[in-house]
């Protein structure tokens, strides 16, 4: 019993070191590598004794900054929903991680071994339910009530715009989203994020490969439950300044680095679902098969390996996020609604409807 | 406010049927991070859609003109810079030629290419901020750093130039402050390149864009009557699809001598304002070239006692050279009595100068016809109809820059 | 040479209909920048940002800066206190107190500032005080820009610290007698007789009295 | 000048100039009937208050051929002239530049830049850059010439108007020509000073900077003034003034330059009188000789001369001013006689000084002891009788208007024994040390009204009427109010109410009410202007 918690809690370490770390870093790529797109320089300056270590003490820099800013709640807003609005915000967000297998699964008693094979391996997932992917709506749905909350709650007509929009937008794209994925569903057979990685041994049979309309219109409702741009409607801070506009200090932060934690958990769902997760080319349970080389590694290596692809796969998707979101310009609400109803959502239908018949053709004797 | 009855024919009947709905007060600006130069922009809202408008300027109001008064011809230099203040040498411009106009005299040969090369500078900027503006205002930032990087590169012309990056003061009456720099004129053409490609880069990330696509095209639709009726002029009349710039039908400096093409659009929406701009800065870049190959060798100022100051060595060694001196900066120009009014094509538009002269070395009115004045009395009419998201792209084409609506 | 007119539009067709074209085109532009800006030739890279104040830029010859005050051979103050800058400058942002010296050696100048400061935060940097100096007292080609202060009071340049920026001046003024000619060189259009016409215009003016 | 009899009406003559027939009177000066037909004509020597010297011969006109000094010439039947003509604006000019050949780079430090009239020809007429190739003559600079004068030789051009000033109107020849040729040279007479009584006007009339005032100089630059219109308030004469002032303080006063009231002249000592305007002032009410609010110094009037007013009004004394405006006064005097029914009335006067002469100053110091004595109705006590009364015990309060009243010791010990002392003055005294209320008065600089003036001019042949119009200058200092004011407040605690907007409602009510001031006039609005946009000056 006390193993399974001390499990459960090096998963959970594992895991949230993870993502809260990538978001942090993300703040600083974010502004770093829009700097690079914009032949700027980025954020460069903040130092410990003189080491900047390019600009990556930022984050840190920030972090201190917005939690010694102060907390300013408006006089007339409600104000325990002004407080609680940005924990909605962010608890979903952390919340969904659980299901996120982020390495291949361990057997424990054989980390040397090569290729082990045990009857209950450890899967790197700190929760492993046969709905994962349900689950993930069901929690990521709630995400919602934070923008709606905060800008009802600010007493500020810009955020209360903000908020409706943010409601508006999250619902229908959240459609689009499961849509996308029914594809994958039926494809797979599983709803379990880890089964799903395993199931996708091969490049040919990655997600994005058996199901590219899917993973287009997957990625880009993503974005769109992101709130960012094309798609940062809610905040749109030319326009409506955002739902938290009214927020400061360690609150704002909260916001913001729920936003970037979406980016992360957008980026640990395309990859486990589209990606191959931890999978890599050529990397099989006993060691390396790629280009002729065979290399023959411990389990340990192996699921450092997976753990790894799983990192750069996942920063791949979040800089190609961010690359779209610096370059593109925000849609209008009614052309926002006109893509998600009339474009993205039919398009998900036709996949799906595709999907099962060609899935019925091939599964069904007569091709046989 | 605008248009309340406008609204009713607007909004989908179908939607008022079943749904209460309650009108929502909005007030845009006078800080808001679009209103750039402060405008207030008061709006009513049937959820997303704007029914009612009510625009209000004046917060930038500094008393230009009637500072003028207080100040002699050439002592109001800095004052124009802060018109307009993304081109503040076509200012300058336009006031010199009201001065200059009243006093009868014209700037020599080689100081009227100057002018016209920094004035279309000062053009090239004008439109690259308003690009940037425009780009950046619907979220995408990349094309607004290019364009200001842009900018920056010609603001290191102009700097060099003038001695300042914003506020030049660089034109004199019966002249310009100095001559070109050795080696300016190759350094600008090569800044041109980058400003070309910095253009085309703009072009492809944007204009063909769908989702920017979406938002300019029919948005904000202007018609060529409207236009006139609002005494509309420069880029934005052009828009609508009417034929004038003053480059063109009313040529002043030396614009009849140069080669170049005057963009006009069809439908007068958003995109089309956005379009004449983008072409209007590939015409300025060809016309600073053709000022280049046209510019002839000679004086950069009038050398006129009484309008300008001696050189210095003349002041600091003669005394009839420290009296004028003495006379020019104490007493100022001494414009004959009169009035006259010059206009140019400023960055929005027909920018004019009406100066009336009692004979003494300041004006006794100098009334300033700031472009965007007119085309904010638009907007009202513009924003009806319309998102609240389309407030910003529709205000950004305007291009009203607080420095001179509101002077 | 006539001006034309040019029709500017733009068509919409299937291509920019379906989105993701131009967003790759667009995307295309940007990862360019961003991948020569990272992994390119130190030469390509196009980073126009100066990591100021580590790195300064070059100012041009022109730039108008910091206000200085000029000296003479025998290291006292240019200035005459004549206000003609304070009377040009049109933010009245100088401050000049005149003094007379005392026991000035036979000829020369009585008249010097005893307090000459400068606002440079109400200055606005349009270098009409250096055009309107005629002792070669006032000059703004420092090269430096205003510093930030802390109190608005410190942003105020008194004698000493605009004198401490200060070179000898070439010009003489006071007259510099007969052979002030031969001294300089470059005269310019000093020489150039003004416009023959004046005689006329002399008689179209109107009286005044 | 012709002061008594009307001149008779001049025969007119036809006279041609640059081709146009003008009538013109007979043997008029023929450069002042040019001026008047609105030529314009350069001139340095010329002074319509001095004899012609034509010295400078800068008004030229060509007269058959020949260039002839206008000045120096009269109107004549059938005279054929050109004024304008390239051929007499080139000889002017030529004049001009001999006259700057010797003229130093000095405009720099030189006090009269802006107002010179050398700078102002230049530009008008010349404009043509120097060809001297030749040292400048060097002649003595900062001569210490008088007690109000610097003379610096080689800004001098020699146009003799301050030797004329010094022989003709002041008639005190200080000043002489020494040398001849390029070195003739402006001096002191042997054994003589510029130190006349009028010296400064010399200072008003040159040309150029060649005399500058010790008191004026380097202070500031002419262009930055401000010029008010007002009165002097030296002496009785109450000559016509300029004061020039900027940001609240006044740099100095010079005569108008119309051809008015003093004829653009003023004596030393009433030019010097803006000192006083920023003296040690009193700027704050004062009770007991401790500073008081404004409200608590008008209560301690109230609750110290309500009791007397019940009792015995015949016991209370007021007193007039000598310095104040007529206004003053006459708030004053209604104070006394229609409300207090005070029984004794006053007037406090400085006596004579025997300074006056027969150009512009009076003996009488006093500004506006005839506007005062006018108010009155009846006879006015003198500063001997208040004392006299003083030691009869016959005052038990008394209300000063005033810095004027002059008392001995022994008479300012007695008035510690009465009940109340309210003394309005601008300035502290050994009076207001002793006075219970002082109430801070502003000046004349900082007042609008009127006085009463007695130049003999002023009763001989010149339009402007008998009184003196004087404007606000610069702000009081404090709480500094003008007289009538503080009358206008303390008669509306103690229940009077008199609703006076101004001090021209003020002058209004006194012109109806007072037969003395029937004919004043409050005289037309002549706005503070800036010096440098005032128009040529020069």
């Amino acid at each position: 019993m006390g193993e399974i918690v001390i499990w459960a809690l090096v998963k959970i370490a594992i895991l949230f070191g993870f993502a809260l770390n990538l978001s942090a870093v993300l703040t600083w790529m974010e502004r770093r590598q829009s700097a690079m797109m914009q032949d700027r320089m980025g954020p460069v300056k903040a130092n410990i004794s003189g080491v900047t270590l390019w600009g990556l003490l930022h984050p840190l820099a920030d972090a201190l900054k917005l939690a010694t800013k102060e907390d300013f709640v408006p006089p007339k807003a409600h104000k325990a929903i002004f407080v609680l609005a940005p924990l909605f915000a962010i608890a979903p967000v952390v919340m969904v991680f659980a299901v996120i297998p982020f390495a291949p699964p361990v057997c424990l008693k054989q980390l040397t071994a090569i290729a082990p094979r045990c009857v209950a391996p450890e899967h790197m997932q700190i929760a492993r339910i046969d709905i994962g992917l349900l689950y993930v709506f069901a929690i990521a749905s709630i995400s919602v009530y934070g923008a709606a909350l905060a800008g009802w709650a600010s007493y500020n007509n810009y955020s209360l715009l903000g908020g409706l929009r943010a409601s508006a937008q999250m619902l229908s794209y959240e459609i689009t989203m499961g849509m996308a994925l029914i594809g994958t569903f039926l494809v797979f057979g599983t709803l379990e994020p880890g089964e799903l990685v395993l199931r996708q041994s091969t490049i040919a049979k990655w997600g994005i490969v058996q199901q590219p309309l899917g993973f287009i219109l997957f990625f880009f409702a993503a974005i769109a439950e992101t709130k960012r741009a094309p798609f940062d409607l809610p905040e749109g801070e030319s326009e409506i300044v955002g739902y938290f506009v009214e927020y400061s200090g360690a609150r704002f932060m909260t916001f913001f680095l729920g936003e970037f934690l979406e980016i992360v958990f957008v980026g640990c769902m395309v990859t486990t679902i589209f990606l191959g997760g931890w999978q890599a080319p050529g990397l099989a349970a006993d060691g390396l098969h790629i280009f002729g080389l065979d290399l023959q590694l411990p389990h340990i290596a192996v699921v450092g390996l997976g753990l790894v692809t799983f990192t750069i796969k996942v920063f791949i998707v979040c800089f190609l996020q961010l690359a779209i979101r610096w370059s593109l310009p925000r849609m209008r609400y009614d052309q926002l609604m006109r893509l998600g109803w009339k474009g993205m959502l039919p398009a998900s239908i036709i996949n799906v409807i595709i999907t099962a018949a060609v899935v019925l053709w091939m599964s069904s004797p007569v091709k046989g | 406010m605008y248009g309340s009855d406008r609204l009713r024919s607007v909004s989908a009947p179908e939607l008022d049927e079943g749904m209460p709905t309650e009108e929502m007060v909005l007030n845009v600006g006078p800080s808001h991070p679009a209103t750039h130069g402060t405008v207030h922009i008061k709006l009513w809202l049937d959820g997303e859609q704007v029914t009612g408008a009510q625009v209000n300027v004046g917060y930038l109001h500094r008393g230009f003109e009637k500072e003028c008064e207080a100040h002699t011809y050439g002592e109001n230099f800095p004052y124009t810079d802060r018109l307009n203040y993304v081109s503040p040498m076509l200012n300058n411009v336009g006031y010199a030629l009201a001065v200059e106009k009243l006093l009868g005299v014209e700037a020599p040969e080689r100081a009227q290419y100057i002018r016209m090369i920094v004035g279309e500078l000062a053009r090239l900027c004008d439109h690259l901020t308003y690009s940037a503006a425009q780009v950046a205002e619907m979220g995408a930032f990349t094309p607004f750093f290019y364009a200001i990087k842009a900018r920056d590169f010609l603001w290191d012309i102009l700097e060099e130039i003038s001695g300042a990056r914003l506020t030049h003061s660089y034109v004199r009456i019966g002249g310009v402050a100095a001559d070109m720099p050795d080696g300016w004129v190759e350094r600008t053409l090569a800044t041109l390149v980058q400003v070309e490609t910095v253009i085309k880069e703009i072009d492809t990330l944007m204009t063909r864009n769908r989702i920017f696509m979406d938002r300019m095209q029919n948005v904000a639709v202007f018609s060529k009557e409207e236009a006139i009726s609002h005494g509309w002029t420069g880029p934005c009349l052009r828009g609508s699809g009417v034929d004038y710039d003053v480059r063109k039908d009313y040529p002043y400096l030396f614009y009849d001598r140069l080669d170049f093409e005057v963009p006009i659009g069809t439908a007068g929406d958003n995109m089309d304002r956005y379009l004449v701009r983008m072409e209007e800065m590939r015409q300025s870049i060809s016309m600073i070239k053709q000022c280049f190959d046209q510019i002839p060798e000679g004086d950069y100022q009038l050398h006129d006692p009484r309008i300008t100051i001696p050189p210095k060595q003349q002041s600091y060694n003669t005394i009839e050279g420290l009296i004028n001196h003495f006379k020019i900066v104490v007493d100022g120009i001494e414009v004959p009595a009169g009035e006259a009014y010059t206009y140019i094509e400023g960055g929005n538009g027909e920018l004019g100068f009406y100066i009336v002269s009692d004979g003494t070395g300041r004006p006794l009115k100098c009334r300033c016809r700031p472009p965007c004045f007119m085309l904010m009395t638009a907007l009202e009419k513009l924003l009806v109809g319309h998102m609240i998201a389309d407030l910003v792209p529709t205000f950004d084409t305007l291009n009203m820059i607080g420095g001179e609506c509101d002077r | 040479m006539p001006a034309r007119t040019k029709v500017v539009t733009v068509k919409r067709g299937l291509w920019e209909n379906l989105y993701l074209p131009e967003i790759v085109r667009g995307l295309g532009v940007t990862l360019k920048h961003f991948f020569i800006n990272t992994l390119g030739p130190k030469s390509k890279r196009q980073i126009v940002t100066i990591d100021y104040p580590d790195v300064v830029r070059e100012l041009p010859e022109r730039y108008r800066g910091v206000h200085r005050l000029n000296t003479r051979e025998d290291g006292s103050v240019r200035c005459t206190a004549c206000m003609m800058c304070a009377t040009i400058c049109p933010a009245n942002c100088i401050h000049i107190e005149a003094g007379e010296r005392e026991n000035p050696a036979s000829r020369d100048i009585e008249k010097f500032p005893q307090v000459f400061e400068i606002d440079e935060l109400v200055c606005v940097v349009c270098g009409l005080c250096v055009e309107a100096c005629p002792c070669d007292a006032i000059r703004m080609d420092t090269h430096v820009h205003m510093p930030p202060v802390e109190h608005r009071k410190d942003a105020v340049l008194e004698k000493p610290e605009l004198m401490s920026r200060g070179t000898k001046s070439i010009a003489v003024d006071g007259g510099a007698g007969p052979d002030w000619r031969d001294k300089y060189t470059d005269l310019g259009s000093l020489t150039q007789i003004y416009r023959p016409d004046h005689i006329e215009r002399d008689r179209e003016r109107p009286a005044r009295r | 000048m012709s002061e008594h009899e009307p001149t008779p009406t001049p025969e007119l003559v036809t006279v041609k100039i640059d081709g146009k027939e003008h009538q013109l009177p007979k043997g008029k000066n023929l450069l002042e009937a040019l001026l008047d037909l609105g030529e314009d004509i350069s001139y340095f020597c010329y002074h319509p208050g001095l004899s012609v010297a034509a010295s400078c011969r800068q008004c030229l006109v060509g007269i058959r051929g020949s260039m002839v000094p206008s000045c120096q010439t009269t109107v004549s039947d059938g005279l054929e002239l050109e004024s304008q003509s390239p051929t007499v604006l080139d000889a002017r000019r030529q004049m001009l530049e001999f006259t700057l050949v010797n003229h130093p780079v000095d405009c720099v430090i030189c006090d009269k830049a802006g107002e010179c009239t050398l700078q102002r020809h230049y530009m008008d007429w010349d404009g043509k850059p120097s060809e001297i190739d030749h040292e400048k003559v060097e002649k003595p600079k900062k001569v210490d010439v008088g007690r109000e004068i610097v003379l610096d030789a080689e800004r001098c051009i020699l146009c003799s108007r301050c030797v004329r000033f010094c022989q003709e109107i002041a008639e005190s020849p200080d000043l002489v020509f020494e040398y001849r040729g390029n070195h003739e040279t402006l001096t002191t007479a042997p054994d003589r000073r510029l130190d006349n009584s009028y010296s400064l006007n010399t200072v008003d009339i040159c040309p150029v900077g060649a005399l500058t005032d010790k008191d004026f100089r380097f202070k500031i630059r002419v262009w930055e003034l401000y010029a008010t219109r007002s009165v002097c308030n030296g002496c009785a004469a109450g000559c016509d003034t300029e004061v020039h002032h900027r940001d609240g303080r006044i740099y100095r006063m010079v005569p108008p330059k119309d051809w008015d009231m003093n004829l653009n002249w003023m004596c030393d000592d009433g030019r010097r009188t803006y000192k006083s305007v920023a003296a040690q002032r009193l700027t704050r009410p004062l009770v007991d000789g401790e500073p008081a609010e404004l409200d608590a110094a008008l209560a301690a009037i109230k609750e110290r001369l309500e009791p007397l007013l019940a009792q015995d009004r015949g016991a209370i004394g007021v007193v007039l001013g000598a310095d104040a405006s007529n206004e003053d006064n006459f708030m004053a005097a209604r104070m006394a006689y229609d409300f207090l029914e005070a029984g004794h009335v006053y007037l406090a006067d400085s006596p004579d000084n025997g300074l006056g002469d027969d150009i512009l100053r009076r003996d009488d110091p006093n500004p506006n002891r005839a506007g005062a004595r006018g108010c009155a109705r009846g006879d006015l006590g003198s500063s001997e009788d208040l004392a006299r009364d003083l030691a009869d015990h016959k005052l038990e309060a008394l209300y000063v208007v005033g810095d004027r009243l002059d008392l001995s010791d022994e008479t300012l010990g007695q008035l510690r024994g009465l009940k109340l002392v309210v003394v309005q003055a601008s300035e502290p005294s050994r009076l207001t040390d002793k006075a219970h209320v002082v109430l801070p008065a502003a000046k004349w600089a900082e007042v609008h009204g009127t006085i009463t003036r007695t130049s003999e001019r002023a009763k001989r042949d010149l339009s402007a009427s008998r009184f003196g119009r004087m404007r606000p200058a610069v702000e009081p200092p404090g709480m500094a109010r003008p007289h009538w004011d503080w009358l206008k407040r303390v008669g509306a605690v103690l229940g009077v109410t008199v609703e006076f907007e101004s001090a021209h409602a003020v002058f209004q009510e006194m012109k109806k009410q007072v037969p003395f001031f029937a004919e004043a006039q409050w005289g037309g609005k002549i706005p503070t202007v800036m010096l440098r946009f005032a128009g040529r000056r020069g």
